[in-house]
């Protein structure tokens, strides 16, 4: 009797016994996280092999089919999605190991929180039943807050609690609108939804779940939260905070436009406007930011709401091509932001504090992490050839083709602002004249700014690459058609 | 008026009255207390919801649900309660 | 076909893959950095030789590689193309041996020569680029490149210099990334085809390809330094010499100008854009810029401010000659291209020279500076007068050739101007000279007679480029010459 | 008869159970609230009890009523205790 | 004539309502905590009217019971530390920065719009249609059990039941890691009737929870209700200080806290074979496995829940109780 493995199975799977084996070793556990990431990293490759041969496939669990039972399904996006997860947390857990080196408690809780979360966001974007989204959002939930508590500082604990009840909340508001669903529909699974009519009760399923999970992305009026979580988590924590855990619930929201009947223009406009919001406030507040980690954090703000303008950039007849231009945000954003966050982190370790005005005073310069920090920005920014340019290119292409001209507007205000608050931190690493001592010579290398470096580079390069990244995103998805 | 009315109003009235607290309570404990209020509202719904006609044999998945919901719901509360413990702690210490 | 499609591409990577190099080296390899320097340079003019004759074969090279559906990253190397790479070449290698002699001592020299790489890298892409979206990821790599090189000396002036720049040039950029989607949502392709591919979007909507020139030219002509977009161009000038050099002579200016060169002749095509109306406000605009320019170089005491402004004044020419719209003029701006990078590197590299030998930054200090230092000042000399148009010069020759053309093209106010300009040149650079040669040195300040302290590797440059200029001037027509490729060029662009 | 009987015992028993209520809300200090409350409720949980076990079916349903009974008993007498301890003393910790 | 039990109903559910209100509103905390115990309860009673026995159980002992004593133990901690144990009501233990009233208002008009429309919503629901029954009672002969609620639980959507207890788990591990260097406060003396009632108490618990695990294969009752009923005996162990957590009792206690999800996760992965997939139990095998699964779940919640309530992880108290950088 031979045990036949999925790779969609082993994606979920892996972390989890990770985790336990990581919660139940601790002296071992980073052996056990890197190992563990590996597998799932490889994981995830063999399924992108199938989904490439294949199309979509799908993996009814107990052999049930929905509606009854759950069905596992992985298309392009959701691939994509995964090797977002693995490949950006694997260089994060490298990056983890030097900047835990010092705290012997946060490292032997770091892993199995970590890989906890990991099975969580990879069964989120293998999910389709909306009751199952809810308990794998609840287990991003309470991993993400240990993380971003993982420091103790006092700071970081108001953070936390701040963070946990917007996520419990967010996730309530969200079982609600699953309850609301099942009032009206009688089953839970994507396809159930697909083809329904709408109905009042539906309307209010779709505005809880979307207030839900805006409150869990921090979407523009909805951050409160998200600055202070994610400027005072530990750098790693930081990384994966801002880089992925954010993304499950985009994710999600995609998966919903997908397969919910959208009801109107004036709601998609809405939320542009919540996105136009975003940029430009979290603009503002990333320009008013005295410290590198809460500078950055507000940029995630205003990251989110261009992803969420990059959605509604052509309205409601342009929907089958906008979720492009947005996924593709969303990939370019997970890899910068994470490089970005390790980078702010090395400079903060590095120089002893990060304080954006008197960064230029210390005699130490660490040059790579500062160079890996230029690269990310450049992303965040949009400059060509980045991923993140092209994600903008695609934005800015389709809402001028439709004519909507102040999404295009939004966006390059946005790019401006970008360019204003990250130029801050630029010209502070490259001031010399108000140093006090003798500046050191060239840093040399550091293992420890290998994976941020990569990730910078990865969020460059990965522009180049744009082309075959779309046609794998469309494989099995055909957005805005009912199944 | 059928029970199935009375507690789905029932549900979402519970639902909102947790919501409130959850924006308006200053307390940290009160603030955990009304998100579980709002647990409970969404719990209603979703029994309520298995009455459907006829109403002789409600359909058991969403009581699995709601069970889940429970468990899911203490966890999360147990995790904010702690956060408080550690923070009221330090807070404690800051001003001694 | 060709025996080797990919020499674009290696031209380009020559300068690309030794940025990191450089910037990794650490900063005591002071030989090693110097040798990968000098010997990339060589290489890279080896390989422009060589790619340049194989176009004046008629190879045509053209690498193509898919970003996003039907947007493609395109290399060509036509000799519009060629024309930039060689300059940008040969002064690479002249300003890199000024920058190892003029940085010697320095700090951050692992930083300044990467970007000094990739700057140059930035360049040759921007020449070579196919398409808009091409130019576009150059430009931009080239502001990105240079901000750091701006900011070099790391103080509040510079810091503020570079924050100006910073914002000017990405403001400009991302107008550029504006005009490039509109050229993209409107057309369908962004290529450079000459005579143009907007003929149709012309002739059904107007107004908006006039828009979109606007908006294209508005975003070259930052870089260009067009008034009212050229307020960076004298602030930046706090970068140190070597710098000031490329960014006037080779690399940001020019990168403009030639930008507008492409999409007039190759996106909108000159026979469309006259139909469009649009040449005439440019050449106006141009014509303004050369006559402010000038009027402000007159006022500064700073030298460097001096020849900023004076760049200003003289890479308006070649908007100009693109403007005119007639093929001699055309020559004349192109050659202009060429001309104008000659003597504008001679002039910063000489008052570089000033600086580091005998502190002298300020035109009123320069008595007597000619007896200190005759080389640079000869080179100097000879730059200025080609400025003002003396015959045989090259400046001469370009501005000959401007002139021609707006007689052909029925704009007699373009003598005018440009004798105008000439008048103001000389009002400008003569007192310069006047100071230099036949003033005795004050008894003591900065501009005393002492033992001017610089290596050869900061008297040969300029030295050396002044005979360019002298030999691109007297040899015209000679095969090869500028002047002869600008005329294979214009005969393509005006598709004679 | 026998259903008679059993609503006989229930009604007495939510006699009770209002009595101990009046008493809870009416009575001036800790100690007679407590009194009312354990007493009336005590034995209106048994009447109850012993009317809903003569409605039940079966010997184990009758079982396990006198099981919440006696449960119910000592708790509340557990409870009674504590808190009438907690009224006297106050909490201590050692 | 309308049912009489209509008036029951109705009279429950505004008995709902109204402590809902109450409790949030009401000033002291304690009071406050002793609303919602007894808010939870009625729900339960409601759910036991709409023919849910298993959730009305399952709230009783997890949402009602357990939830109330991690409430009344936090209340206890943060009295503790902010010196007010001796007081006999806790108005608040977090310090308040008073909000302007009309803030509070616009909130409160703010989410009773919201109501309205969830209400209206609700109303207009068409209730009827198909839900899972028929599924589920065509799918119940090859469950492997009888019960159709741990059908769904264990079997139809086990996939959502071992992600629960993975949430579980995770709670665990971040209050672990939350609570770290955290003292803890003293307990109260309870006194000897409270030891005698205690001793009764245990045997009973056990026997009661064991039951309810046993009996969810064919009746209301399963793993979570029972675990929850055995977490009881944990609580009282650690309030008798029968049981006092010890360092070196850590390993024992990471592998209890584990035990349900590795073993419910290994059960899912290996049946699949054959041309099963994962959770795809083997018919004549089904009843085993998922009483097999139940039996660790259990454990794992009983020991999870009782870990939840005590909070820190034991540690070897150093000086400063701080052992991290």
């Amino acid at each position: 009797m031979s045990v036949e493995l999925s790779p969609m199975i082993l994606a979920i799977f892996l972390p989890l016994f990770g985790a336990i084996a990581a919660f139940i070793a601790p002296r071992a556990a980073w052996s056990i996280g890197l190992a563990t990431l590996a597998a799932t990293t490889g994981a995830v490759i063999w399924l992108a092999r199938d989904v490439w041969a294949k199309g979509a496939v799908m993996l009814p669990l107990g052999g049930w089919g929905a509606p009854l039972g759950i069905d596992l399904r992985a298309d392009g996006l959701s691939v994509a999605m995964l090797a977002l997860t693995s490949a950006v947390g694997f260089l994060v857990s490298i990056a983890a190991l030097d900047s835990l080196k010092d705290a012997a408690r946060q490292r032997q809780y770091f892993w199995p929180l970590w890989l906890l979360l990991l099975t969580g966001m990879n069964g989120v974007y293998l999910s389709t039943d909306l009751f199952n989204l809810y308990v794998m959002i609840e287990v991003i939930a309470l991993a993400a807050v240990g993380l971003t508590v993982l420091n103790g500082t006092r700071d970081a604990l108001r953070a936390g609690l701040e963070y946990m009840y917007a996520s419990i909340l967010g996730a309530l508001l969200f079982l609600m609108g699953v309850g609301f669903v099942y009032l009206h529909l009688g089953r839970l699974d994507f396809a159930g939804l697909a083809g329904a009519e709408v109905s009042g009760s539906l309307i209010a399923a779709m505005a809880l779940m979307f207030v839900g999970l805006a409150l869990k992305i921090a979407l523009f009026p909805l951050h409160f939260w998200l600055p202070a979580a994610h400027a005072n988590a530990t750098a790693p924590a930081s990384a994966l905070l801002s880089g992925l855990v954010v993304k499950a619930a985009l994710y999600i929201v995609l998966r919903l436009a997908q397969y919910m009947p959208f009801p109107s223009e004036t709601l998609l406009t809405l939320v542009g406007l919540m996105g136009a919001g975003a940029v430009i406030w979290g603009g503002i507040q990333a320009l008013r930011a005295e410290r590198l980690k809460l500078l950055v954090a507000w940029s995630t703000v205003a990251q989110i709401g261009l992803i969420f303008v990059a959605f509604a950039r052509a309205g409601e007849m342009g929907l089958t091509e906008s979720w492009k231009a947005a996924a593709l945000l969303i990939l370019a954003h997970g890899v910068a932001k994470a490089a970005m966050f390790l980078a702010a982190g090395r400079i903060k370790d590095e120089i002893g504090h990060d304080v954006i005005r008197d960064l230029d005073r210390a005699p130490i310069r660490p040059t790579l992490a500062q160079f890996t920090f230029a690269l990310a920005a450049i992303s965040l920014i949009g400059l060509p050839p980045s991923l993140g340019f092209i994600g903008k290119w695609s934005l800015m292409e389709g809402a001028m083709a439709a004519g909507y001209w102040h999404w295009v507007a939004v966006t390059m205000a946005g790019t401006l602002l970008s360019v204003a608050y990250f130029s801050r931190v630029l010209t502070a690493f490259l001031r010399f004249d108000r140093v006090r001592a003798p500046v050191g010579e060239h840093q040399g290398w550091a293992l420890a700014d290998a994976a941020p470096l990569t990730l910078a580079l990865a969020a460059i390069g990965l522009g180049l690459m744009a082309a075959p990244l779309l046609s794998f995103i469309e494989i099995g998805y055909p957005f805005g058609v009912a199944q | 008026m059928t029970p199935d009315l009375i507690y789905g109003l029932c549900g979402v009235a519970v639902f909102g009255i947790g919501l409130v607290g959850a924006l308006c309570a200053q307390d940290r404990l009160r603030r955990v207390l009304a998100l579980k209020l709002c647990s409970v509202g969404a719990g209603f719904l979703l029994v309520v919801g298995a009455w459907r006609t006829p109403p002789a044999t409600p359909d058991p998945v969403p009581h699995a649900l709601v069970i889940t919901g429970i468990v899911v719901m203490v966890s999360a509360t147990a995790v904010a309660l702690a956060l408080i413990r550690r923070l009221q702690s330090l807070e404690a210490d800051d001003e001694r | 076909m060709t025996d080797a499609p990919l020499l674009p591409l290696f031209i380009l990577l020559t300068s690309l893959l030794a940025s990191p190099v450089l910037f990794a080296l650490p900063e005591r390899a002071a030989r090693l950095r110097t040798a990968i320097n000098l010997g990339m340079a060589g290489v890279k003019l080896a390989l422009v030789a060589w790619l340049s004759l194989k176009v004046a074969q008629g190879v045509i090279y053209d690498l193509r590689f898919e970003v996003l559906p039907g947007l493609e990253f395109k290399l060509q190397a036509d000799p519009l193309a060629i024309l930039f790479i060689a300059l940008s070449a040969v002064l690479w290698l002249i300003t890199t041996v000024y920058s190892v002699g003029y940085l010697e001592h320095g700090p951050h020299r692992a930083r300044f020569f990467g970007f000094f790489s990739l700057c140059v890298a930035a360049t040759v892409g921007i020449a070579m680029s196919g398409n808009l979206f091409t130019f576009l990821l150059f430009y931009e790599l080239l502001t990105l490149a240079t901000y750091p090189l701006v900011i070099h000396r790391g103080n509040a002036e510079a810091l503020r210099a570079g924050r100006i720049y910073l914002i000017y040039t990405l403001a400009g950029g991302l107008v550029l990334l504006l005009g490039t989607l509109g050229l993209w949502v409107l057309a369908g392709t962004t290529d450079f085809v000459p005579g143009g591919v907007l003929a149709d979007v012309v002739a059904q909507n107007p107004r908006a390809a006039q828009a979109l020139f606007v908006v294209l030219i508005g975003a070259l002509g930052v870089k260009a330094a067009l008034v009212p977009f050229h307020a960076w161009l004298p602030i930046a000038m706090v970068a140190p010499a070597p710098v000031s050099a490329l960014l006037h002579a080779v690399a940001v200016v020019k990168a403009g100008a030639f930008g507008i060169m492409r999409v007039v002749y190759e996106v909108f095509g000159i026979e469309t854009a006259q139909a469009l109306g649009v040449t005439a406000p440019l050449a106006m605009l141009a014509a303004v810029t050369i006559l402010y320019g000038s009027l402000r170089a007159i006022t500064q005491d700073d030298i460097k401010k001096r020849l900023a402004y004076s760049t200003v004044s003289q890479v308006s020419y070649i908007t100009l000659g693109v403007a005119l719209a007639s093929p001699i003029a055309a020559v004349g701006a192109l050659a202009h291209l060429i001309h104008q990078g000659l003597m504008k590197i001679t002039m910063f590299m000489a008052a570089g020279n000033l600086a580091e030998g005998l502190g002298v930054k300020r035109v009123s200090q320069m008595d007597g500076v000619g007896r200190a230092m005759p080389g640079t000042m000869l080179a100097f000399t000879l730059a200025a007068l080609a400025m003002i148009g003396l015959p045989p010069l090259a400046g001469f020759v370009s501005k000959w050739y401007l002139a021609q053309g707006g007689l052909a093209a029925g704009q007699a106010w373009v003598i005018a101007l440009l004798l105008g300009s000439s008048l103001l040149n000389a009002i400008y650079f003569l007192p310069m000279l006047h100071r230099a040669w036949f003033r005795d040195a004050a008894p003591e300040g900065a501009g005393a007679p002492g033992r001017p302290r610089i290596g050869w590797m900061l008297a040969a440059p300029p030295v050396t480029t002044a005979v360019l200029v002298l030999v691109a001037g007297g040899f015209a027509n000679a095969p090869f010459s500028p002047l002869e490729w600008t005329r294979f060029i214009v005969a393509i662009e005006y598709q004679e | 008869m026998l259903e008679i009987a059993a609503a006989a015992f229930i009604a007495l028993g939510t006699l009770f159970f209002v009595a101990g209520t009046v008493g809870l809300l009416r009575f001036p200090d800790i100690f007679c609230r407590l009194h009312a409350l354990t007493k009336a409720d005590g034995l209106g949980l048994a009447l109850i009890a012993v009317g809903v076990a003569l409605l039940a079916g079966t010997a184990g349903a009758v079982f396990r009523i006198a099981l919440v009974w006696f449960f119910v008993a000592v708790a509340s007498a557990t409870c009674g205790h504590l808190i009438a301890r907690y009224a006297r003393h106050g909490v201590r910790h050692d | 004539m309308t049912d009489p039990l209509v008036i029951f109903d109705v009279a429950l559910a505004l008995a709902i309502v109204a402590l809902a209100v109450a409790a949030l509103s009401v000033r002291d905390l304690f009071a406050m905590i002793v609303l919602f115990v007894v808010f939870g309860l009625l729900s339960a009673l409601a759910w036991v009217r709409l023919s849910a026995p298993d959730v009305a159980l399952a709230e009783a002992a997890i949402g009602a019971g357990v939830t109330g004593a991690l409430l009344l133990k936090t209340l206890h901690h943060l009295r503790y530390v902010s010196g007010t144990l001796g007081q006999q009501a806790a108005y608040g233990v977090t310090p308040l920065t008073p909000v302007p009233i009309g803030v509070t208002l616009a909130n409160a008009i703010f989410c009773g719009l919201i109501t309205l429309g969830l209400a209206v919503a609700y109303l207009g629901a068409p209730a009827a249609g198909p839900g899972f029954d028929a599924l589920v009672a065509e799918a119940m002969p090859r469950s492997g059990v009888d019960h159709p609620v741990t059908g769904v639980l264990l079997n139809f959507r086990a996939y959502d039941t071992l992600m629960e207890v993975v949430v579980l788990l995770a709670a665990v591990v971040a209050v672990w890691q939350i609570e770290r260097g955290v003292s803890d406060a003293p307990a109260p003396v309870l006194g000897e009737v409270w030891q005698g009632f205690a001793r009764l108490a245990l045997p009973a618990t056990v026997v009661v929870g064991t039951y309810l695990l046993w009996v969810g294969a064919e009746a209301p009752g399963g793993a979570f209700q029972g675990g929850a009923v055995l977490a009881a005996v944990g609580l009282l162990l650690l309030l008798t200080r029968a049981y006092v957590p010890q360092p070196t009792h850590r390993g024992i206690a990471r592998g209890a806290f584990v035990l349900g999800t590795g073993v419910f996760a290994l059960v899912a992965l290996l049946v699949a074979s054959g041309g099963r997939v994962a959770f795809e139990y083997p018919l004549e095998h089904a009843k085993t496995l998922i009483l097999l699964i139940e039996g660790m779940v259990t454990i794992s919640i009983a020991v999870t829940l009782a870990a939840l309530f005590h909070g820190r992880e034991p540690v070897a108290q150093t000086k400063g109780g701080r052992d991290d950088t």
